[in-house]
């Protein structure tokens, strides 16, 4: 049950010359969903996007410090497509491909050169139903992604990431775009999602990760403040400062 | 109460006079195509399509070997045009997007776009002709393609930023390099959008005729080597315009119609594709 | 992963980076090359005679931009003088006022006046709008105008039709769907929200465009103005019809006049010695120098109002 | 909304009517242990009371972290924060069985001084109560909660009569002093048992409407 | 205390051919805060836009029943100007007219025709300091509104429709568009705002209604399914649909 | 985000330290009414317990209101669940109370068998320690929290103390007994009331440390 699958060691975060994640040092648990909370601009976004290597795409980032993934540190690999595949995420606005149902989901196989068609619809299908879409799409895989609902839509970006099987799902505020019911659906597809994978999601809503999580941790100008239990830090916080951030008296 | 009075009264004249802006908008649009309309539908016949142009006061005379100068130097534009428009454009909102560079490149065609086409044709003219020693469909063509290239690169630039950036990250973060996220993720989202600016870009720069003026000219015979002087409805039309046969005149006005009604088959053809992307 | 799709992708990133170079290398080029032909005119008549110079005379190698200037000029600000109140007032119409069904079809006609090619313009302000001046537009404006001092001195001469005016009253026609078009999106860009919120405080119709839509879009419409001047500074078919393609200035609207780019379209390939070439190179760079600014401008606006 | 709140209540539920079992258990224990003199019994009354301690603090954290991470709201409220007051209600329950249980091991030794069959009828007159309250609260049976609110007068009653008997028995003969005065605080513990049955059955009424109705018996 | 400002009487509200709001039957008291809550789609917006007659802006509205505002109709009023002024309205997005901050709040007392430099300005500061943002902008009156942050944004807006005194205000989320911190002072300032107006709010976070209403109506396609106090609602609400959606059980 | 649940919070405590003051005037009177044969005083008692009936039902109905729509976290929700327990504890402290006073009033009319000091000295340890477990409530003293619990143990003590005399006077003289018996209830009741100090100790130690240190005790 508690098998550490990421360690964060003294990671330091760079914009250019600004220094926007300090010393952070914090173990992700397999088969678990850990939260990252904190006020705007904390730095729960950069840190997410450490972990599959995000920044790469733009200049003048720097990471240092190390994150292992099964022992491995990932900042130091040059192969950011196996990494990538290894490492699935999921952003704020649903971001279907524009191809059908049926091919977003196949993206990421198509990627891994896995071409055989009998395989393919069986991952497919695998990871619509792991992502609990399976029902509600299964009579119209090939229509056009965009046609889906915005929940339905972010179901199935999850349903792709899970196609590839990674080792973690990383979500930046997966339901801020969505609606409470529609939210609600994600939420409960989360905790059921955990068996099969390991997440680390950001959210804004706080009682999102009450809800959701089994660990959480805080984060507050770049340092992570304080990471525990999920009970734990709403009951109980070690800091001051988390205790202020949890019970609104922030600001 | 007074006040409020006053406030509608203001309201009322100012919204009326908004209207009647509109009217006179609308009324160069009829009085311009009716009178092309009118004068161009007089000119339409068979032999205006059929055959080359007669010498004055001759009749039958037609404006063939435009129709085609016209078609080639078109197609040999596009063949050059097409292709750098579009990789530029794919380069600046892709690879370049936030380098000063791309800004710098983007900002120039912005400005291209609206550029002195006559200015091009000079350019061309120093640049082709002069060399060559002679006017020719290929200088013609590549006039076209200097105005088309900026047309075309900040379409297609504006239209591939207007896919969500969050969407090529979700590619990258499944793992695709950059040239597999623009062909399968940003090219297929663009892919009416790009169709419909390429067309409508192709559309306005076919109808020019100053740059045509000093590189492909004129050439009253037909020609299919765009190594000499070519013919074009525009500059056909300049000159027939200018001249002083009625003939001419008939003939010029004969051109305008088709061309007009060439714009207006295009421009609905582009409206429905819009129209088709927005419903998905 | 196979180094296949890093080389790949390293090589459409180099033909894409290629490709939009070219534009640069346009632009260099041509004024490299405006500047090289033009040379031997800069190092005859100079660069502020040339340009206060109005002799045109091929005949005694006597070379001024003057009168082109000025009718380009001329034309430009007639144009943006009828263009402006009338796109505006369209635009106010078409996003304000017109019935939601008759929206679109409004909005597209008035897109089709700016598909129409200028040579289309030309002919049409030859033929059919000239006779129209010189019969019943100008007479009445003559008539109005001539008994007020300072400004009648705008409206003498023979009324023929082929004049600064008619130049005028085209090349606005062809730049009101410009100025249209980006009033109408900038005017769409305010949110429906603050529309309503003027309304919410107890606004008429009128007071909300005002207060708000005007303001909000002010810097979109400046910039969609300024741009189309810079199309109306180097159209050349559009008026090369009906400016006559006189070298002399004068005052009056009602008069003759040129400009650089009918100038170029009417003797360039006439042109048949160097100075006389590299002349009309000289007109062409100034255009292009005139041009290039007025669109930096406008640019320079629409960046601030990005930001 | 609210992820998994559901389950939540339904674990709270186990945990409460897992502690009201064995509270219930060592009630009769206690007074079994009383009539038939069974030390073994009485001692595992004193050694159950730990695992109610135990269930009490787990339901005390559990409320708390649901209150914590879920918000409850409405009904699911009433139900969670009427859990952090009924399992002081059972703990109290089972201190009274340990405190019956500590005074009968002193009384067993003794010679017994009066028949049991009324402090027998007065445990199974609270157990009655606290069972059916136990019902009503899980069940949102008000019906039920009335009835044991109408018992508890029944249960007084008898704690008069057992009190005023022991007193004419200690007045007999001053040996029966201590077992009196043992069996005395045996009756009061059952009343308070009784008492917390009615407590149990006063949560059970809010939790179903949301009626506060303690205290009210109290004003008539 | 207790006073009624609005009664709604059987109203009914369609566009175009469909009925949105079904007879709708409610009170809304002086000086109170109302909420106005239920799942996406049910009709809050178009109910609180009924209030200032905001659908007479699109054709083919048609109202029915009631709207008495201090014992007048307001849905038989002829003059809208009027009613606007004295019913003022905050929307989702910050909307602050593209003038100074000076003009934006002293845009009402304009349109009102009150011209008086030193009423104006005063009423301008007076409302600047009840939406509790005076201290903020003293210094840059005349700077554009758009310069300020999106709380302080939705903070003039409030301090504009204050400027002219309206009996009531109508928020449609107030609060959606803004990230927590300033969320929370928007919220701080309704709760002092109702000693000087009433205030009618929709809002899509039911936790914000439980915070800051005094009374909450639930609504539900188009019905008014239960309206009561606040706490009521959140403690012990009489409707089970009400109790389902509050619990989180809807869907 | 949590608008105003300071103001909560600070209401709640005012009204959790009124009631308290009751529960403890109310245990004051009732000693002093049986001392001092007091009629009118034990009178008092008896109605003032309706207020304290109110304001329990009043925080029992705000910790709820508060739950629903504040939804405190942390050291919020700690102390707001606690005072729905520590109100349990103070309606207990104020129902002993009046078990007192209408015991008292029985005693009162009959002759004094014996010197009330034992009495005074366990309702005085048992209301200070009532006071500090208040002030390790309100101000988060853990040390003032221990200090009670440790007291605990003294009162104990004095109630056996007094049991013993209370047993020694009845085998002296049977007409005692009656009023001994009443004597040994309220020695009881004033163990229970110290015991509901205790609790509200452990209330207050949770509430500053979230540890949970019921039952500890009993464990060790
Ligand atoms: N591309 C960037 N370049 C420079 N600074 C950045 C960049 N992106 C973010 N920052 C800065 O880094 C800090 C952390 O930003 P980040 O987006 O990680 O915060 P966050 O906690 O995710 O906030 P939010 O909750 O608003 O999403 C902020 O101060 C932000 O301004
Ligand atoms: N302009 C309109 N024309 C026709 N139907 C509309 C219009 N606006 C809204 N509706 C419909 O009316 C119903 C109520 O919409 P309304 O916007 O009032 O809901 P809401 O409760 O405010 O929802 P949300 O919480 O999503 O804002 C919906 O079914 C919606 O589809
Ligand atoms: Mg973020
Ligand atoms: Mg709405
Ligand atoms: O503590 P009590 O059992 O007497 O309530």
């Amino acid at each position: 049950m508690s098998d550490v699958l990421i360690e964060v060691k003294h990671l330091n975060f760079y914009y250019g010359s600004v220094k926007v994640l300090k010393d952070i040092n914090l173990n992700v648990e397999k088969n678990n969903i850990t939260a990252l909370i904190g006020p705007s601009g904390c730095g729960k976004t950069t840190f997410l996007r450490c972990f599959n290597r995000m920044h790469d795409l733009y200049k003048g980032n720097r990471y240092e410090g190390e994150i292992l993934l099964n022992g491995e540190n990932l900042l130091k690999t040059q192969d950011l497509i196996a990494l990538r595949s290894k490492v699935g995420m999921v952003f704020q606005k649903p971001t279907p491909f524009p191809m059908s149902i049926f091919d977003n989901v196949a993206y990421g196989l198509k990627l891994k050169g896995i071409k055989k068609k009998s395989e393919v619809e069986d991952i497919v299908e695998r990871s619509l139903m792991q992502a609990a879409l399976w029902d509600e799409v299964k009579d119209k895989l090939s229509s056009p992604a965009t046609s889906l609902s915005g929940g339905q839509q972010q179901r199935l970006v999850i349903a792709r990431a899970l196609a590839v099987e990674p080792d973690i799902i990383l979500f930046d505020e997966p339901t801020s775009a969505l609606d409470p019911i529609a939210t609600a659906k994600i939420e409960e597809l989360l905790t059921h999602l955990k068996d099969i994978t390991t997440i680390l999601i950001v959210t804004h809503n706080m009682q999102q990760a009450a809800r959701v999580s089994e660990y959480t941790a805080f984060m507050f100008q770049g340092e992570l403040i304080e990471f525990d239990r999920t009970e734990k830090i709403f009951t109980n916080p070690r800091e001051e400062l988390t205790e202020k951030y949890i019970t609104g008296r922030f600001g | 109460m007074r006040i409020e009075k006053k406030r509608k009264i203001k309201n009322y004249i100012a919204l009326s006079l908004a209207t009647l802006t509109a009217i006179i908008g609308l009324f160069w649009l009829v009085f311009i195509l009716t009178s092309i309309l009118i004068k161009g539908l007089s000119a339409i016949n068979l032999s205006l399509f059929l055959n080359d142009p007669a010498p004055p006061g001759i009749p039958g005379g037609g404006l063939r070997c435009a129709f085609i100068g016209q078609l080639i130097i078109t197609i040999l534009a596009c063949i050059i045009g097409v292709p750098i428009g579009v990789l530029g454009g794919t380069f600046l909102a892709e690879y370049g997007r936030n380098n000063k560079l791309s800004g710098l490149v983007s900002a120039l065609a912005d400005m291209m776009t609206s550029f002195p086409s006559i200015v091009v044709g000079v350019f061309v003219y120093t640049l082709v002709v002069r060399p060559m020693g002679h006017f020719s469909g290929y200088a013609g063509a590549l006039a076209l393609a200097i105005i088309m290239i900026p047309i075309i690169l900040r379409t297609t630039e504006e239209t591939l930023k207007l896919i969500p950036w969050e969407l090529r990250e979700a590619a990258f973060a499944l793992g695709a390099p950059y040239y597999l996220v623009i062909k399968d993720v940003v090219y297929r989202g663009a892919a009416t959008g790009l169709f419909t600016g390429i067309m409508l870009s192709i559309a306005r720069v076919a109808v020019e005729t100053a740059p045509l003026l000093f590189t492909s000219f004129n050439n009253s015979f037909l020609t299919l080597n765009p190594n000499q002087p070519m013919p074009s409805l525009t500059v056909t039309i300049y000159q027939y315009a200018m001249g002083p046969y009625p003939d001419w005149h008939r003939l010029a006005w004969g051109a305008s119609f088709v061309i007009v009604i060439f714009v207006l088959l295009f421009n609905i053809a582009g409206r429905f594709f819009i129209k088709k992307r927005l419903k998905k | 992963m196979d180094s296949s799709v890093y080389l790949k992708d390293k090589l459409f990133r180099r033909l894409g980076l290629f490709s939009s170079l070219t534009i640069i290398i346009i632009c260099i080029l041509m004024f490299v090359v405006l500047f090289i032909y033009s040379y031997p005119a800069i190092k005859q008549f100079g660069v502020v005679h040339f340009i206060l110079s109005d002799t045109w005379n091929p005949v005694k190698k006597v070379f001024g931009g003057a009168s082109a200037i000025y009718g380009t000029i001329t034309t430009t600000l007639l144009a943006l003088f009828f263009a402006i109140p009338l796109s505006v007032g369209i635009a106010i119409f078409i996003t304000q006022l017109c019935p939601e069904k008759l929206k679109s079809y409004f909005s597209n006609a008035i897109e089709l006046l700016a598909s129409i090619p200028s040579i289309i313009y030309g002919m049409w302000g030859l033929f059919t709008l000239a006779p129209i001046m010189r019969i019943y537009v100008e007479p009445l404006l003559q008539k109005i105008f001539l008994p007020i001092p300072y400004v009648r001195y705008l409206f003498t001469g023979t009324p023929l039709g082929i004049d600064l005016l008619t130049a005028g009253v085209v090349l606005s026609i062809m730049i009101i769907p410009f100025i249209t078009s980006i009033a109408r999106d900038t005017f769409e860009l305010v949110p429906k929200e603050l529309k309503e919120s003027a309304y919410a405080m107890g606004a008429t119709k009128w007071e909300m465009i005002k207060d708000v839509i005007l303001p909000y879009s002010r810097v979109g419409v400046l910039s969609g103005i300024i741009i189309a001047a810079g199309r109306a500074l180097g159209e050349t078919m559009a008026v090369a019809f009906v400016l006559g393609n006189d070298h002399n200035i004068h005052l009056s609207l009602l008069k003759s006049s040129t400009t650089i780019s009918v100038t170029l379209a009417n003797e360039f390939t006439e042109a048949d010695f160097r100075l006389y070439i590299s002349s009309l190179f000289y007109l062409a760079f100034i255009l292009f120098i005139m041009s290039f600014t007025a669109l930096g401008i406008a640019k320079f606006f629409l960046g601030k109002m990005r930001k | 909304m609210v992820v998994g709140i559901e389950e939540d209540i339904r674990e709270l539920k186990l945990k409460v009517s897992k502690m009201a079992k064995l509270a219930e258990e060592m009630t009769e224990k206690s007074i079994y242990g009383l009539v038939n003199g069974d030390r073994e019994a009485l001692n595992e009354v004193i050694k159950q009371d730990r695992e109610v301690d135990r269930i009490d603090n787990e339901i005390d954290e559990h409320v708390i972290t649901i209150c914590a991470l879920k918000h409850p709201e409405a009904g699911d409220l009433r139900f969670i924060t009427a859990s952090l007051k009924i399992n002081v209600a059972i703990e109290r329950i089972a201190d009274n069985a340990v405190n019956i249980a500590e005074w009968s091991e002193k009384i067993i030794n003794k010679p017994r001084i009066m028949e049991y069959g009324d402090i027998v009828q007065m445990k199974n007159l609270a157990m009655d109560m606290f069972k059916r309250a136990l019902h009503a609260f899980f069940e949102k049976d008000v019906e039920s909660s009335k009835k044991v609110i109408e018992m508890d007068d029944l249960v007084d009653a008898k704690e008069l009569h057992i009190m005023k008997e022991l007193i004419k028995l200690s007045y007999a003969s001053t040996s029966y002093i201590k077992s009196a005065l043992r069996l005395t605080f045996i009756a009061r513990a059952l009343e308070r048992i009784a008492d917390q049955a009615t407590n149990i059955a006063e949560l059970a009424t809010f939790v179903a409407t949301g009626e506060v109705v303690k205290h009210k018996r109290l004003k008539q």
